[in-house]
């Protein structure tokens, strides 16, 4: 039931939201987050970043997590998209979509989708500075804290 | 190449070792992720470096997380690469 | 800083998407919520839904949601656009968007937005059932009391 | 029309009083939301019909909403509806 990609190229939301409720209408709600590039990391302004992933694991780690979710709430489907490669500030990194005849449900399925994917999908993140160094991001105490208020996975 | 096992490196530690991926066949002796860890830091400069992180070094085998103690042997995967930053 | 419509014509997401991040680069998340009409109700098949508002008052209500909204979360820009007139199961109701720094944020802002709407905006619900009876949607408890757990505003 | 008070119907009270508004002079001793719901009662067959629904009848005075006791006077824009069901 859940669409899990990895990509180069833009996502449509219209498109993807369409996609989840292609032919039925027991639908009552879609909950959404998409993540764009900041153009300041650190109080430096960022002119690009660069996604790298680890193909074949990660599909498999996006299609458990969204199968947890599908566990935890009544979801009717879930798409989750994360785009690699050179990304420029403003642009979308990651789309989460997460469907019910809930809307409480579909909005923390959607909360749960992206705390995870940050913490138990392989994507890493370099940033490029105006003055043409680079630098890796580190992982953030914040967002480990962010999964573990999730619970353990049943 | 069954004999072999894949190893992978992303990120930090792709740029330190100086390649994405190689095919090795460690000592017998190497039998888990904590060996294995071992063995590489002996085989270039890169390695060492790339491992001298130690706690930051993130393990995968055969494309599921890993701990230092968990069993690698001949044909597996295993992926070496900083705490995930996706997102 | 929010956008806040009532029309009859549906809305495209990925356009109201950009128009929230247009000429900016400062958004780390959006968060969205989409309502859409679910084909049953009460167990009784549904052909339609025709939504009724108070014209002058739900502009104002939604605008003081949104300004509500924006004094509890950082947020850089809402979106909340509902649809009035008659609308066919499967069809999008309401779009919630919410741009914030902090992915949390952004979704819990989202999640107020829409809980806030249900109980606070002058919109009524009417179903048209197969046997071409209809009925005014009861307000549910459950709406009630999903608002409250956000407390009174400030 | 500064000495009328505009009084506006929504979904089931629209459809019992029969009309979606009307401009009315209640009264001096009509001074509150309650005061005027007793009175408007009296108009018509529609009019106590809709407002026989009592509790489940929510008010806004000049589009705030309006307890019972809110302050009603001429000039004012006054609607009766039922508990809202949007979103």
């Amino acid at each position: 039931m859940a669409t899990v990609r990895v990509q180069e190229a833009d996502f449509d939301i219209t498109a993807e939201v369409a996609a989840l409720g292609a032919g039925r209408a027991d639908i009552g709600g879609i909950g959404s987050f998409i993540g764009t590039v900041r153009d300041v990391a650190g109080g430096r302004t960022i002119t690009a970043m660069t996604l790298e992933h680890y193909p074949g694991m990660t599909e498999r780690a996006l299609a458990r997590i969204a199968a947890e979710a599908e566990g935890r709430w009544p979801l009717l489907g879930c798409t989750l998209i994360h785009r690699v490669g050179r990304l420029l500030p403003g642009e979308n990194i990651v789309l989460v979509l997460a469907a019910s005849p809930h809307r409480h449900a579909a909005l923390e399925a959607t909360a749960f989708l992206i705390d995870w994917l940050k913490t138990a999908a392989p994507f890493w993140k370099k940033e490029s500075f105006a003055d043409g160094s680079e630098a890796w991001v580190d992982a953030r105490e914040a967002d480990t804290a962010a999964t573990e208020r999730w619970g353990r996975p049943a | 190449m069954a004999g072999t096992i894949h190893v992978l490196y992303f990120a930090w530690l792709r740029e330190r070792v100086g390649r994405s991926e190689e095919r090795l066949s460690p000592p017998d002796s190497v039998s888990t992720v904590a060996g294995l860890i071992d063995w590489l830091k002996t085989l270039s400069d890169g390695h060492a470096r790339a491992f001298a992180a130690g706690p930051l070094v993130r393990c995968a085998v055969n494309q599921d997380f890993a701990t230092p103690d968990a069993t690698v042997k001949p044909g597996d995967e295993v992926a070496f690469f900083p705490p995930v930053t996706g997102g």
